[in-house]
């Protein structure tokens, strides 16, 4: 049990005015409209890996293991009541709720579960471009994936099998990508590994059989490209928590200001994201409320690639972290709701320590660039022109003052963009860019999501094309703290990666991003988390 | 007049085959390899040998363009590369979307539009007509995007008079039947639902409808004008009719020939103006789709969009044309 | 149907008087005079910009969003730069791109319409048809397919504007130049044996040249709309610091609640500079055409 | 004969605005008209013969066109204080009104029948069938073969003679007391005007109805006219049964008109003597004989004074204003002596001093 004493620390608990312990009644029935940044991916848990898709479908579909509502990092039992670890590290076993049913009516059990890992394991090649937590978690399917098998010892008992050691498996698997689903419905949408192209797995395109879970909502309908609609679940498992809105509208709106607007016309009752320059309009509107999500759990970074001149000179790359005006940035386009990054770690994810990253000094960065005995000073810097993210709520923005910033010390800056799943993503990642803006959302608190999944782990025992930033010594420390038998030698080498990481500036972190809210005042009981995980049958509407 | 509509069908043949070299050229044009150009990050060996299969690509490329000829006519218009969904089913999810907010727009524009242009034309000269030219003089100068950002800010937030963003209130959780949410309503008998919808469409059939008001507005007042100095209407009066016949009968039946083959020139521009409305809308149509096929890179789907919209505007055409030949007895027997 | 009066051969004919005519009733056009006004200021702001100017508009030089005052005429942005200065300089762009895209759709319109009108037969119907496929697609979807195919930039939004204007102008000069044909002058030269391409370039062009600067100048209008909503979709300039007036008011649209005065002030260019060409190329319209002489 | 003629105008005075100033477009008018009588107007385009017609039916184009004076009564009723509706009732049902060019005065989109029915539908209650039945009757009347399938037909689908046909069809399809016939033949081809003008004056005198005929030609006149008034600058300038007219022209410009048409009878035998000029820009009505400049008969008074409609001769007695015994009057201080008619130019004579 020792992995699961990571502290609550992060999960600063934020309740919403009417939702403490002395709780008023709260109100039965209404539609709840919720504005998500962007439209869902798919309606088949394991198939996706964007945070929309999971904002709905953790409404929907449950997992083996939770976290506490508001935290990041307090694991809780849900479908499973409990579970015990090996002496090896190497067995997980669940003990599974009973007379738990799913939405078509069979039943959740032992099997259903077993089903579950079991296509996890399997998923076919041509849908492994889908599943990217499936195959950062177990590091791979069939023989590469560290599961090596699920076997239901009972009807309500299941055990689990990793080939190695993994301190982070309890966490990961409250990622909502490892819901279960009903084995009937995946083998009804054909999400049971028998289809391999993703356009005929209904259950993944809101045809038959998609989510279909045990949560406290029932898919209802998918408008592609608009909405999600979900209904309350009114035979949830948990009668303490069974939803009181009757239904719940997922719409796409893209442009904050749009979100804003709908807002204020009284047209969305959250809006899950909102551009941290909108806070003030928000807090000074009557009508509305501003949801704080406590601390900081993401990472914006300028993010830099080393197979480029002259972004494989360390000194220039300590030039360009002291020549950004940080302070300029955080007050302009965070509107104060961000700190600067002290690491490349929001401050508070378990053996993050302060890294006294170079701070905003233009005569610094000059003699850097002096030091460095580069003459060329010209970057391509890039930018996604589509998306805000969390962490960089105005891209273009903040490229056009980080522009000025590097500017001023010297470089010439050719400026180039792109659109994020147009291209960006896929050219960054595949090292095309030599500069360009990115950050990180953490999925689980761990120091691995930020430093080793996100960024400078290895890919296939070689540095990632995307950042190109070859240091054995950093990737040793990350792999043996990951394996390390005491909490003691995981910091210690959690801490002598960081140090490493620090020497060589890979890229620059900027910011640590607090991701706000914005509600009706009639909204009641929302509990706004860090990492979304946000349930929303705890919420109510106070209206007539 | 049936061998008027073939003719004009068979004159349109040639227009269509220009339009598909045009787009199938528009796909093989893109820079770069078509694989990243078309797949971007959704590339794969498989996608990839997909793709190449289904464009033809290892083709001579004439015999690509004879299969997509084809395709094209079987209705087979190319899948969405993002989420491999075919074009066409998605296309008609939507379309009904931007057909509402298009007959919205022109019935705004018609409704609004004629009775400005006849009004000014009524009383031409003075300030009623002054403000009347002023105000489509307006109409035609602002942009769609500025305008509908005017409109959400005044009468969605500030007034709170109507609704912003959507086709219809979500919280009805409405299903739509054919789409067109007018009809669906009624049909479900959900009158408050119908005006709710009608309500959503005000702001967005104003803001797209401000351009076509205004050059309908300016064609009515000017035909009006002509028609009104036209001795037959001299000679209806002197023949004791009365002001709303003569005006109704003498002079718009005649006013309204030019103004008809305005009205329908102004559907391409209405498609076209569709796609920042229903950006600036959050309108589920086909015009926002396509903008997020064109931030996505999604070639195809872009290129589909494009036949389509055509497509539609040609057979808008011909049914003006017709409509214009109908109202226009000199032309129906030539 | 102005199409119709303004290539009238009888017209034409008085060509020279026509123009002095032309100029006599536009001043006494108030409308017209008042669009006159409006372009040169919106041409003076363009071609001033630099001088004029108080901030480099690339500059942050004053805090983030402050409401206009007498050092920022107009306010700042987000990045506190000068929004004044930038509308000045978006002026630049737009005056840039749209005179350069109608230019250069004057100039394919215009061969493809000499050649349409003035050789007639088998070519004629070929332009033509070619005409038609563009015209059926929507201006703004056309200029899109463009820009996305051959990337972003000044130049190609200049080409992809000048493409979706081209097959007006085409079909603009043919029609004149049909019209004039059967004119006696042409006739005449005709029968004095003056070869075609004489007749084309010495007799006709010259005399159907009208109707295309009327045209030319009304789309001045709808090309600084367009190009406002090309940027406005994200398919402006490269750089996106560039202050173009579309790509500007996407970042405005954000502060509508906030600092609404963005959105009106860039907005406000727009519209005026699009008045302008509109109110000019109605003035010019019923100037060059004798018959609707008051 | 009643006292009361059937049409009554009295001093009416037209006035347009535009932007250059007032039009003077009709200038004190007055004349008279009896049952079954025809009236001929004549005089250049422009001297205020239409406008006249139009501000007796109230139909001037508006709001620039303005009736600032006199009277029209019909029957003794007065017509120009008449409210729009009262007025319209007038139109069409008791005068009716036939266009000069038959081309653009028929409506292009509508069919003869729709215009034909909708004209017996405005002032009567009758049904569809009966007002087919009735339009039928007319263009038969008028000649039109193939009626019922004619009816059917488009305005382009007829030549010209045959719209100005339909034309009177539809101008006496509710047997109006008066006809006011603008140029009715004006468009129309010569062999064609004089069937169209013996349809009319048949029609006319069938059913007694007053006409109002409106021509710049004389000759057109000359069979078809009990009187005729001559107007030039929006004034009547002479005034006379027609032989009276024809054989004692003493207007110089009456006979400056006469001149100018070649005459099929040859009866004048003249040379054919265009009237040199313009008329007169009506925006500034002229101080003194409004056709002082064009004039070979002025004298100095005629530039001072303005000369009044008066029986030729010095006459005496009432002025008689309509009849086969109407008054001659003109309007000229030197009138054109019946030697001088022939030469169409002023002999020396006894006693008055030319020029």
């Amino acid at each position: 049990m020792k992995n699961l004493r990571i502290g609550a620390i992060l999960g600063a608990l934020l309740m919403v005015a009417g939702a403490c312990s002395s709780t008023p009644a709260a109100k039965e029935g209404g539609t709840l409209i919720v504005a998500l940044p962007g439209d869902i991916v798919r309606t088949d848990t394991a198939l996706t890996d964007d945070s929309n898709s999971s904002y709905v479908i953790q409404q929907v579909v449950e997992t083996l293991v939770g976290l506490e509502p508001g935290s990041t990092s307090k694991v809780v039992p849900v479908l499973a009541e409990s579970y015990e670890m090996s002496a090896d590290a190497l067995t997980y076993t669940f003990k599974l709720r009973s007379g738990v049913k799913f939405h078509d009516g069979t039943d959740f059990n032992a099997d259903a579960v077993v089903y579950n890992y079991n296509r996890f394991i399997n998923i076919p090649t041509e849908l492994q471009d889908y599943t990217y937590y499936i195959g950062a978690v177990f590091g791979g399917y069939g023989a590469n994936s560290n599961l090596e098998s699920a076997t239901a010892v009972d009807g309500t008992t299941v055990a689990i099998k990793l080939k190695k050691p993994s301190s982070n498996f309890i966490l990961t698997q409250t990622l909502p990508v490892f819901g279960i689903q009903s084995p009937t419905a995946l083998a009804l949408g054909k999400g049971d590994n028998t289809e391999s192209d993703v356009t005929k797995i209904t259950g993944a395109q809101g045809g038959a059989g998609s989510m279909v879970g045990t949560g406290p909502f029932v898919f209802d309908k998918w408008t592609v490209g608009d909405s999600v609609e979900i209904v309350k679940n009114a035979t949830y498992w948990d009668t303490a928590h069974i939803a009181h809105v009757d239904a719940i509208v997922f719409k796409a709106v893209a442009e904050e200001a749009q979100r804003l607007n709908g807002l204020a016309a009284g047209e969305i009752d959250l809006a899950q994201t909102i551009a941290p320059v909108d806070a003030a309009t928000i807090a000074a509107n009557p009508k509305l409320q501003l949801i704080d999500r406590g601390s900081s759990f993401n990472t914006f970074q300028i993010s830099m690639n080393q197979s480029y001149t002259p972004m494989n000179n360390q000194k220039i790359r300590e030039a360009i972290a002291y020549a950004i005006n940080y302070d300029y940035l955080i007050k302009t386009f965070y509107a104060g709701a961000a700190v600067k990054a002290t690491n490349w770690m929001p401050a508070g994810v378990l053996y993050a320590k302060d890294l006294s990253l170079p701070s905003y000094d233009v005569a610094k960065a000059k003699a850097l660039i002096a030091e460095s005995g580069e003459t060329d000073l010209t970057i391509d810097f890039w930018y996604p022109n589509d998306v805000t993210r969390p962490y960089m709520p105005d891209p273009k923005g903040i490229f056009e003052a980080i522009t000025a910033d590097l500017e001023a010390v010297g470089f010439t800056i050719v400026p180039n963009n792109a659109p994020w799943r147009g291209g960006y993503l896929d050219d960054e990642y595949a090292g095309k860019y030599e500069m360009w803006l990115l950050g990180w959302t953490g999925d689980w608190a761990g120091p691995d999501n930020f430093l080793k999944t996100a960024f400078f782990g290895y890919v296939n025992g070689a540095p990632s094309t995307e950042f190109a930033y070859k240091n054995d010594a950093v990737e040793a420390a990350m792999n043996a703290a990951l394996a390390a038998g005491t909490e003691a030698e995981a910091k210690t080498q959690w801490e002598l990666a960081q140090d490493l990481i620090r020497a060589d500036m890979p890229t620059v972190p900027v910011a640590n991003s607090k991701p706000q809210a914005a509600a009706s005042i009639d909204l009641k009981g929302f509990i706004g988390s860090a990492g979304l995980n946000e349930p929303l049958n705890l919420v109510w509407l106070d209206r007539p | 007049m049936g061998r008027y509509i073939v003719r004009r069908l068979i004159a349109a043949i040639p227009v269509l085959i220009g339009l598909s070299i045009l787009l199938f050229a528009y796909i093989r044009i893109l820079p770069g390899d078509p694989c990243v150009a078309i797949l971007g990050q959704h590339r794969t060996p498989a996608a990839c040998a997909a793709l190449r299969e289904h464009l033809g690509l290892d083709l001579p490329l004439w015999q690509q363009y004879i299969s997509y000829l084809l395709k094209t006519l079987s209705g087979d218009l190319g899948s969405s590369v993002v989420n491999s969904q075919p074009f066409l089913g998605e296309f008609l999810t939507r379309f009904p979307g931007t057909i509402e907010l298009t007959a919205g727009a022109l019935i705004f524009s018609i409704g609004v539009g004629i009775p400005l242009g006849r009004l000014a034309a009524r009383k031409v000269g003075g300030w009623v007509d002054g403000l009347i030219t002023g105000v489509s003089l307006f109409g035609v100068s602002i942009p769609v995007f500025v305008l509908g950002l005017a409109l959400v800010v005044i009468f969605g937030v500030i007034l709170g008079w109507l609704p912003t963003q959507g086709r219809i209130d979500a919280r009805a959780r409405f299903d739509a039947t054919s789409g067109i949410l007018l009809i669906d309503t009624l049909f479900a008998g959900r009158l408050d639902l119908f005006v709710d919808v009608v309500r959503h469409l005000v702001l967005p059939s104003i803001a797209l409808g401000s351009i076509p008001l205004a050059i309908i507005a300016r064609i009515t007042r000017a035909s009006v004008i002509e028609v009104a100095n036209e001795d037959y209407v001299r000679t209806a009066r002197s023949k004791g009719l009365k002001e709303k016949t003569v005006d109704n009968r003498h002079v718009m039946r005649n006013a309204w020939l030019p103004v008809t083959t305005v009205v329908g020139l102004q559907i391409g521009g209405l498609l076209g103006g569709a796609v920042l409305t229903e950006t600036v809308f959050v309108w589920n149509g086909v015009g926002r789709w396509v903008v997020d096929a064109i931030q996505n890179h999604d070639y195809p789907i872009v290129q589909s969009t494009i036949l389509v919209f055509a497509v539609i505007f040609l057979i808008v055409n011909l049914i003006v044309d017709v409509g214009y030949a109908l109202l226009n007895p000199k032309i129906r027997y030539q | 149907m102005f199409r119709a009066a303004l290539v009238d051969p009888q017209i034409a004919r008085a060509s020279r008087g026509l123009w002095g005519d032309a100029a006599r009733r536009l001043r006494r056009n108030r409308p017209a005079l008042v669009g006159l006004v409006c372009i040169v200021l919106f041409a003076l702001a363009a071609i001033l910009a630099p001088f004029i100017s108080p901030f480099d508009p690339y500059a942050m030089n004053g805090s983030s969003l402050d409401a206009p005052s007498l050092t920022h005429l107009f306010g700042t942005d987000l990045l506190g730069r000068d929004i004044f200065s930038r509308v000045l300089y978006g002026a630049q762009i737009s005056l840039f791109v749209g005179v350069g895209a109608v230019v250069l759709a004057l100039v394919i319109g215009g061969v493809l319409g000499a050649i349409a009108g003035g050789f007639g037969g088998r070519i004629d119907g070929v332009i033509m048809r070619l005409t038609d496929v563009f015209l059926s697609i929507p201006s703004i979807l056309l200029a899109i397919g463009i820009v996305t195919a051959l990337g972003r930039g000044m130049v190609q939004l200049m080409f992809a504007i000048a493409v979706s204007y081209a097959p007006t102008f085409a079909r603009l000069l043919r029609g004149s130049l049909l019209a004039l044909r059967e004119a006696d002058y042409v006739v005449a030269a005709r029968t004095i044996g003056a070869s075609r391409m004489r007749i084309l370039v010495r007799h006709m062009l010259p005399n159907a040249l009208t109707p295309l600067i009327v045209q030319a100048t009304l789309v001045l209008a709808t090309a600084i709309i367009d190009i406002a909503g090309l940027g406005f979709l994200g398919l402006g300039p490269a750089d996106p610091r560039t202050p173009e007036w579309g790509t500007m008011l996407v970042d405005a649209r954000r502060f509508m609640q906030t600092a609404p005065h963005i959105v009106v002030f860039i907005g406000g260019a727009i519209v005026i500079s699009a008045i302008g060409f509109n109110l000019l190329g109605d003035g010019l319209r019923e100037s060059l055409d004798p018959k609707l002489k008051r | 004969m009643s006292d009361q003629h059937l049409l009554e105008v009295r001093d009416l005075v037209v006035r347009f605005r535009t932007h250059d100033g007032a039009v003077h477009a009709v200038n004190g008018v007055s004349f008279d008209l009896a049952a079954g009588e025809t009236l001929g107007v004549a005089g250049e385009s422009g001297c205020g013969k239409s406008v006249t017609n139009l501000a007796i039916v109230g139909l001037l184009p508006k709001p620039a066109g303005r009736v600032e004076g006199g009277s029209v009564k019909l029957d003794g009723r007065e017509l120009t204080t008449l409210k729009e509706e009262e007025l319209r009732q007038v139109r069409g049902s008791e005068i009716a009104m036939i266009f000069q060019d038959p081309m653009t005065s028929l409506n292009p989109v509508l069919r003869i029948e729709e215009q034909l029915i909708e004209t017996i539908q405005a002032h009567r209650e009758v049904a569809k069938e009966a007002a087919r039945t009735r339009a039928i009757e007319l263009l038969t009347a008028v000649g039109v073969a193939n009626p019922e399938s004619r009816l059917r037909s488009y305005p382009h689908e007829f030549s010209g003679g045959m719209r100005q046909r339909v034309m009177i069809a539809m101008a006496l399809a509710l047997e109006p007391r008066v006809l006011i016939a603008d140029e009715p033949t004006t468009a129309l081809d010569v062999t064609i005007q004089a069937q169209v003008l013996d349809l009319l004056r048949r029609l006319t005198e069938e059913r007694g109805t007053a006409t109002i005929l409106v021509t710049h030609d004389l000759g057109v006149l000359a069979g078809m006219a009990d009187r005729i008034n001559v107007m030039y600058a929006g004034a009547v300038i002479e005034s006379g049964t027609t032989d009276d007219l024809f054989a004692n022209p003493r207007h110089p410009y009456t006979v400056g008109l006469l001149r100018s048409i070649p005459r099929l009878d040859g009866e004048t035998g003249g040379k054919l003597v265009p009237i040199e000029g313009r008329p007169p820009d009506l925006i500034d009505a002229p101080v003194g004989c409004s056709f002082y400049a064009r004039c070979a008969w002025r004298t100095d008074r005629c530039a001072t004074e303005t000369p009044a409609l008066l029986p030729i001769d010095g006459g005496k007695g009432p002025i008689v204003t309509n009849g086969p015994t109407a008054t001659h009057v003109a309007a000229c201080f030197n009138p054109v002596a019946p030697a001088e008619v022939a030469e169409g130019r002023p002999l020396p004579r006894t006693g008055g001093a030319t020029r």
